[in-house]
């Protein structure tokens, strides 16, 4: 007998928890004077008001789902990795290199080519941090922390060294060549005479960010290797008893987590109007993973929902504050709120909802 | 490097020590009772911005500090709040605690002082200013010129504020309460065995709630140490990191309390010395030197050990070794010189790799190249009594 | 005697942990100065009342007095106050303090821990002179063996001055040696006028000491009645409700051809400490080869070596063909794939995952065969659901939905699980530890079976055990282990129980005289 | 109507207020608003994916003129200003775009910085100054060149110490850092230091007057943060080139426009907060040196020409 039906352990304690964040945030915006309720329409217009809006908040979604998928996987090994910022960061580089040095025919090879170096680069920018969790139990938490600080020092290196065409100021490498551009949905919208998703970036690798979600979700539940990750993540203790590697499947689970967050560079440089790598290309996705796998309680579906939420918010919270004097950090604070109610205090919300559901669960057995 | 450098790097050290050493030290104490806590970045930078901002306005440090202090520990409350009484994941409350100050300091700041996200700049009587002791010279010039002694004496020894030996004695304190006090038997025990300290009639939720209290009030110092006395004001992400390097202190430091002083000390220097020193130049030959000889000693270690290490360890030899062959030859060609003759060409380490050393070196310390550091045996859990 | 009031009095208790109800309704009275005993099943509820009246848990219903007084008992810190001591079933001691320290944890003098240190060290001393209760004050805890740590929980007790005493199990770690001491020194206190509660599963021990006794079933106290006016098998049939076989139903062995042979296996823990000193023995097609052993002394470990998740120096023939014992085929997988199946002594920490449902436990371990693969990427969900859905009925576990995760069912259907299994793998070697423990009488009696029949079919199985019962009763061949060696061999027809006990606690046959 | 038409301005990633010329292009802005009466529409963006969405956005409200502050957003102008040939633009710090409706500012740093730099030297006691830049890009190189280019030059024995707080955005913001920088650089024997580093200078400038050495400010006028101990500052009228922009609206020329001393676009302040720490002496060998400038007869070197300097190693 379970404490309570799946439902309401999938959906009613999350949307319970973002109810309570979503309190939070508005005394916050009381507290800097401003209506909430007016704030929230703003958001909201900002995040799906314009057709430009629109495909703004699912450019960034697909940033998050990326990131977000990342942290889920380390999660269902009980890993903790905060590193998707780094990782992030050298998936662009990965990107960036093999489009600069490649002259590729066509954007869909490219995109392969593309997709396929950066996620080999975030993967690699946690191999090391992964290798001393697996080996020596260094706290993946701290090292991937410490590893997202110098992947921001080789970017920079490289920007500002190898990668610096001449006599350009940003920290940036060149534009990308017109066939390494990923078309924006737009440009697919406009074969259909539509113009759904404006001058927006978002473009063909929000496809590849599903991709990722049905492959996460085959490989999570429909494979052996999944099975052993959520085994190990699990109980540790049993997992050595029936023979799963803690350390094979410890690298395994955290390489996958590092490639599908490297893997989102590839939206952020690729897939923009001006295809380029730029020294701060994660924007902060990295750390909003964090509160998108949690609050898609680890699961491609849920992922993909929250990933679509915290894009509206961002997208949404951009044009809050570029219309009034609340700064953008807004959007940080109701991020912490998020991942507070869903995460931290997850067993506040659960346990009402659980008694209730024992009592009534009773009274109905009592029935029977 | 003479004797005045070499005052003027511990002097740094320690100044660059002081925050890392309170946030270690309350991180110590939080840990010790088994309540793991990443927030301590947060809890610094919500401190630093309160504790800048009241005394901005009421023009009095010391009331800032309260003031930055409160805030913190309330933050801690809310950090214990989910992971004693509700039993959350700690690190996940940890998170949320750096991201909600990290947005909440500047959306306040804006909303109160209107200049981006920062406080004014603190007149110099809402500051902790350095206390210069009797016969200390307070001019850098004036110490350049004075004898070792005097130097030692001015720059190492005063013109630190108050906050910095206020530090430095909380070393001793946090060892006497941890070892010599009942409230120390009962938080190390409750971070061990927690069971144990319920059955004797303890409360734990009550001990773990002293113990983030505790750890809220130093990182509040810390906060306040670096907008109020190493700065006069407060910038947005001003405590840059140190909650994390603290942190690693910490393991390296076995969570004990001298111990933390040293590890807090020697990330101290490391800063320091990324400070004085991000032009190093080095010869070709001590780079390849330092580099192959990484690679050669990883490869030694891992060819006894299993695949997983031959491939991991192998991998960063080959990316070593590739390092140093592309500065080698790059300096040959770049200098359109012969390979040979390049070896014994002076190169500049690129600064972005100083930059990263102190973090390079949390992480080889973690790597427990320096000796097993095992953590108390209930931290991060909840105590849970009844599934 | 109605003069006198009960020591304690319980009245109306009951306990919920969420939909589990560990104590309805129970009332209990024990009077002063007697040894009063607590039988039940494993899950009957009696650590729960007990960690009741000592404050751990707090009642959803019901009083207590304590000497007549009505008391409320919202923490352990009202309990000590009370007079209340109690030694737990898992020892509640902080591993790497000192003697001393975890005796004045929670009750120093003053804030400084100086003079409570020297105060409780003298103190220790003529505790330990007045009840034989010797230990080093100065030792660290996680040093100590357990018999030792447990003394130490009990000096915590007296030093607190406690009347009540109650002990949960004490015995169950103890060599008979030193059970026996642990008498004497009840004997010892009960004659000071302290009152005892002493919750074990061994009759023996009941009838030996108690002077009455209580007996709960499902939660619930079925009855209490003096120790003189009962006998084994009637506390049997109380406890679980129905006359019980007590012995185990088996024909003869016919052992064949060596299976397992182990020679000189050694381990030395991280630590430096010797686990394993040079255990060799052997095991043949059609026995059952019982080790019998006070745990902790390196059955674990010879469980985990065998099992391929402990490394060990020395030789393991399996067939005749030496398993790899150090490198990369030592683990599970290498195991299974030889032919060993494995019931690891702690169900819930290794041999499932609690969070997973009962159909993905039973393809734990085994998610690597063919059957279960749908092609060479996915796994076949639908085929582990339907074979899973299978071994639930044929082992009759209760409720038999796959769909359960494994936590949601009773220890003793856990149990059913693990074994159905690892036992339809048709294993040339089963390695089983601790199988019944906290399975009830009905699951015991059936798990038993199904460890003779495979026998019967011809396998090798290795039964680790601290039941001496279950020893006794199953095995073909007993080996005592004692300190990481195999003290002696013995044939369960030429040996009792008394013999066993002795080897148990290294005294060996030179030795007795 | 009135608001269409307004003038736009879109900050770069340091942020409206970053001390730095972000906030002196919003004063620009701010002045004009004042001084007539009028609103401007402007716009802090957070991330580079901005960039392109945050020129249109404004182009299709049909603002005008659009000024940018900072290089950064060269390449994302480059792509959007032909889709609106009726908007006009400004992009400051950015001396490569030749596109008809585009009006590219650069300024001559070097000049100012050579100004402040003579300035320093003479002002020193110890004949060591010292620079701290924020983010090391070769437009803050291109500050510190200037710097010992005329610091050499007021005294040929000067010795000139250059530290970078570091090579990520987060330089921009870390007065802590600034702070050690000045002190180290101090105990190198400098009694005045420049600081081009946005939020890092307020540091930089903390120190030195703590410390009893003299300081330089950046950008706008930051004299008064300490009166008496900034030594002055060197100006970059990013404030006057918004302010033109937003007055010329509808005729603004088109074109690469790189501003040194002879427009008044950079050069050094004076005010009462420093005017006893200005010489008459070092005033006038300053002007010459401006007039000199202006008349060509003297170039100061520009790091970013062909990334050396003449005066200083990095
Ligand atoms: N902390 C707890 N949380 C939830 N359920 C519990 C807890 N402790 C015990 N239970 C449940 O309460 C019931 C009674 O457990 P209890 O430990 O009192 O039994 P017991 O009689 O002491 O058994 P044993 O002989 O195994 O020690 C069991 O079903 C058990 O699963
Ligand atoms: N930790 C738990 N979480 C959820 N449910 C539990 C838990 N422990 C026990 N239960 C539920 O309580 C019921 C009784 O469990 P308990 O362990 O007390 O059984 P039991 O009486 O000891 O049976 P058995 O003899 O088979 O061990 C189980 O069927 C199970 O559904
Ligand atoms: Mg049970
Ligand atoms: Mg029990």
């Amino acid at each position: 007998m379970d404490k309570m039906p799946k439902w309401a352990d999938v959906a009613l304690v999350p949307v319970v928890s973002l109810i309570l964040a979503a309190l939070i945030s508005a005394i916050v915006f009381v507290a800097v004077g401003q209506d909430p309720w007016e704030a929230l329409k703003m958001m909201a217009y900002g995040a799906v008001g314009t057709s430009d809006s629109l495909g703004y908040t699912l450019f960034y979604a697909t940033n998050f789902i990326f990131t977000g998928l990342a942290v889920a996987v380390a999660f269902h090994a009980s890993l903790f990795n905060i590193g998707g910022e780094g990782q992030v960061l050298l998936g662009g580089l990965g990107a960036a290199i093999v489009v600069l040095f490649v002259p590729w025919p066509h954007w869909t090879l490219a995109l392969i080519a593309g997709a396929t170096a950066a996620a080999l680069f975030g993967a690699l920018w946690v191999a090391i941090p992964a290798y001393l969790q697996a080996r020596r139990g260094s706290h993946i938490v701290i090292t991937t922390i410490m590893f997202n600080f110098m992947a921001s020092g080789v970017l920079i290196y490289m920007l500002s060294g190898p990668l610096k065409p001449d006599g350009n100021m940003q920290i940036a490498t060149a534009v990308f060549p017109e066939a390494a551009h990923l078309p924006s949905l737009n440009d697919i919208a406009g074969l259909f005479g539509s113009d759904l998703f404006g001058r927006s970036p978002v473009n063909v690798s929000i496809f590849i960010a599903l991709l990722a979600c049905v492959g996460v979700w085959a490989l999570i539940w429909h494979t052996r290797l999944g099975y052993q990750i959520r085994a190990l993540g699990r109980s540790e203790s049993a997992a050595k008893y029936a023979g799963i590697s803690a350390v094979n499947i410890t690298m395994i689970a955290l390489l996958i987590s590092g490639g599908l967050a490297g893997m989102m560079a590839v939206n952020n440089t690729m897939g923009v109007n001006t295809p380029q790598l730029v020294d701060n290309a994660s924007g902060g996705a990295g750390f909003i993973g964090i509160a998108v796998a949690l609050m898609g309680r680890n699961h491609p579906i849920g992922i993909v929902i929250a990933a679509l939420l915290f894009g509206a918010l961002f997208q949404g919270g951009a044009e809050l504050s570029a219309a009034t004097s609340i700064p953008v950090q807004i959007v940080v604070v109701i991020q912490a709120l998020v991942i507070m109610f869903t995460g931290a205090l997850d067993e506040m919300v659960r346990s009402p909802i659980e008694k209730l559901f024992i009592r009534f669960g009773r009274s109905r057995v009592a029935g029977e | 490097m003479d004797f005045f450098t070499i005052v003027q790097l511990g002097d740094a050290s320690v100044r660059m020590a002081i925050p890392l050493l309170l946030a270690c030290l309350a991180g110590l104490f939080s840990e010790r009772a088994g309540i793991f806590d990443i927030g301590l970045e947060g809890k610094m930078l919500a401190a630093a911005f309160v504790s800048a901002a009241v005394s901005y306005t009421s023009g009095s440090v010391w009331v800032g500090l309260l003031a930055g202090i409160g805030i913190s520990v309330v933050l801690s409350i809310i950090h214990g709040i989910a992971s004693i009484t509700f039993r959350g994941n700690q690190l996940i409350s940890g998170v949320a605690i750096n991201f909600f100050a990290a947005g909440l300091t500047v959306v306040i700041a804006q909303g109160w002082f209107a200049q981006g996200g920062r406080t004014p700049s603190l007149p110099s009587e809402a500051r902790f200013n350095g206390l210069d002791f009797p016969g200390a010279l307070s001019r850098m010039r004036d110490k350049m010129q004075a004898s070792p002694g005097m130097q030692f004496y001015s720059e190492f020894v005063s013109g630190h504020s108050i906050l910095v030996y206020l530090g430095l004695l909380t070393v001793p304190l946090s060892w006497w309460i941890l070892y010599r006090t009942r409230f120390g038997l009962r938080l190390r025990a409750v971070g061990e065995a927690p069971e144990a300290v319920d059955t004797a009639g303890i409360s734990v939720v009550r001990l773990r709630f002293s113990a983030v209290i505790i750890c809220g009030i130093l990182c509040g110092i810390a906060g306040a140490y670096l907008s109020t006395a190493v700065q006069a004001g407060f910038t947005k992400d001003m405590t840059a990191n140190r909650g994390f390097i603290a942190l690693a202190a910490l393991i390296f430091a076995k969570w004990r309390p001298w111990y933390a002083l040293g590890a807090c000390l020697l990330f101290g220097l490391f800063f320091a010395i990324d400070i004085r020193f991000s032009n190093i130049q080095l010869q070709v030959i001590w780079i390849m030197v330092l580099l192959i000889g990484c690679a050669a000693a990883l490869t030694i270690y891992a060819v006894k050990r299993e695949k997983i290490d031959v491939i991991v360890l192998g991998g960063l030899s080959l990316v070593l070794t590739a390092v140093a062959l592309t500065a080698w030859f790059g300096t040959a060609s770049a200098d359109g010189i012969g390979i040979f003759t390049a070896l014994w060409e002076t190169v500049k380490i690129p600064s972005q790799l100083i930059q990263s050393l102190p973090y390079l070196f949390v992480v080889i310390v973690l790597a427990g190249f320096v000796g097993k550091a095992i953590p108390p045996r209930a931290g991060g859990q909840p105590y849970v009594k009844e599934r | 005697m109605s003069d006198i009031s009960p020591a304690i009095e319980l009245i109306g208790i009951s306990k919920a942990f969420g939909p589990v109800k560990a104590n309805k309704d129970i009332s209990i009275r024990v009077m002063p100065g007697t040894i009063h005993g607590i039988i039940g099943e494993n899950g009957a509820g009696k650590s729960t009342l007990m960690s009741i009246l000592y404050g751990f848990y707090k009642a959803d219903a019901g009083e207590i007095f304590i000497a007549g007084q009505k008391t409320q008992i919202p923490d352990s810190q009202a309990a000590i106050a009370a007079g209340i001591g109690m030694v737990f079933q898992h020892f509640k001691l902080v591993k790497n303090f000192s003697v001393l320290e975890n005796v004045v944890l929670g009750a120093e003098d003053g804030a400084l821990l100086r003079p409570s240190l020297a105060k409780a060290r003298k103190q220790l001393k003529s505790l330990a002179e007045e009840y034989e209760l010797h230990v080093d004050p100065d030792a660290i805890i996680e040093d100590l063996g357990v018999g030792m740590q447990q003394r130490v929980e009990i000096l915590k007790a007296l030093y607190r001055h406690a009347d009540i005493l109650i002990l949960d199990e004490p015995t169950g770690v103890l060599t008979p040696p030193e059970a026996d001491q642990l008498f004497r020194i009840l004997g010892r206190l009960k004659a000071e006028g302290k009152t005892i509660i002493l919750i074990t599963h061994k009759l023996r021990e009941i009838m030996d000491i108690t002077d009455t006794v209580s007996v709960m079933r499902r939660g619930e106290m079925d009855s209490t009645v003096k120790t003189s006016d009962t006998n084994p098998a009637d506390l049997a049939e109380r406890m679980v409700g129905r006359k019980v076989l007590l012995r185990v139903d088996k024909t003869p062995a016919k052992p064949k051809d060596v299976v397992l042979e182990v020679r000189d296996l050694d381990i030395t823990d991280e630590k430096g400490v010797h686990r394993l000193k040079g255990v060799s023995f052997n095991v043949r097609a059609g026995e059952i080869l019982g080790i019998a052993g006070v745990s902790g002394n390196g059955q674990s470990e010879l469980l985990e070596v065998l099992g391929g998740y402990e490394k060990a120096s020395g030789e393991i023939l399996m067939n005749g063909v030496p398993l790899d014992l150090t490198g990369a085929h030592s683990d599970g997988q290498s195991r299974r794939a030889r032919g060993i199946a494995h019931v690891p002594e702690d169900r819930q920490h290794d041999g499932l995952i609690m969070d997973f449902s009962a159909w993905e436990n039973t393809a734990f371990g085994y998610h690597h065969d063919p059957e279960y693969q749908r092609n060479a990427l996915l796994m076949d969900n639908a085929a582990i659901l339907r074979d899973a859905q299978g071994k639930m009925d044929r082992f009759d576990v209760r409720p038999p939905n796959p769909l359960l995760s494994a936590k949601n069912f009773s220890g003793g259907n856990q149990q059913k699980i693990v074994v159905a299994r690892e036992i339809e793998r048709d294993p040339d070697l089963l390695l089983v530890g601790q199988p019944t423990r906290g399975v009830d009488i009905g699951a015991i009696e059936f798990i038993h079976q199904q460890i003779v029949a495979l026998r019967d079919a011809g396998k090798a199985i290795l039964l680790v055990s601290v039941e001496l019962d279950e020893i006794m009763g199953l095995s073909d061949r007993i080996a005592v282990m004692f300190d990481g060696q195999i003290m002696g061999e013995r044939l369960p027809e030429n040996t009792n129980e008394k013999e066993l006990g002795l080897l148990m606690a290294g005294v060996t046959d030179g030795e007795t005289a | 109507d009135g608001h269409a038409s307004n003038p736009a301005i879109i900050y770069d990633l340091g942020g409206k207020f970053d001390k730095s010329f972000n906030e002196s292009a919003f004063n620009g802005a701010q002045r004009w608003a004042e001084e007539n009466s009028s609103a401007f529409a402007e716009f802090e963006i957070t991330s580079d994916a901005q960039r392109e969405q945050a020129i249109r956005r404004f182009a299709e409200d049909g603002n005008s003129p659009i000024v940018m502050a900072g290089f950064s957003w060269a390449t994302a102008l480059e792509v959007v200003a032909p889709d609106y040939p009726d908007t006009d633009f400004v992009v400051i710090d950015v001396s490569w775009i030749n596109m008809p409706n585009v009006r590219a500012i650069g300024f001559k740093e070097q000049e100012g910085s050579y100004l402040v730099g003579m300035m320093a030297a003479t002002a020193s006691e110890s004949g060591v100054v010292s620079f701290v830049g924020g983010m090391d890009i070769p437009l803050i190189r291109r500050f510190a060149c200037g710097y010992a280019q005329g610091a050499m030059a007021a005294n040929p024995d000067a010795t000139i110490i250059a530290n970078m707080t570091g090579t990520t955005p987060a330089a921009w913001n870390d007065p802590v850092k600034g702070s050690e920088l000045t002190l180290a650089q101090i105990s190198q024997g400098s009694d005045v230091v420049f600081a081009a580093a946005g939020g890092t200078g307020v540091g930089v400038l903390q120190t030195a007057a703590d410390e009893g050495i003299l300081s330089i400010g950046v950008d706008a006028n930051q004299n008064y943060l300490h009166p008496g101990q900034v030594l002055t500052s060197m100006l970059k009228r990013v404030d006057n080139v918004v302010y033109d922009s937003f007055s010329n609206k509808g005729d603004l020329e088109a074109g690469i426009f790189v501003l040194g001393v002879e427009s008044g676009a950079v050069g050094y302040s004076l005010d009462e907060f420093n005017a006893e720490l200005v010489s008459d002496d070092m005033k006038a060998a300053v002007d010459a040196a401006s007039a000199e400038m202006v008349a060509g007869t003297l170039v100061v070197h520009d790091y970013m020409s062909d990334e050396t300097c003449p005066a200083l190693e990095f």
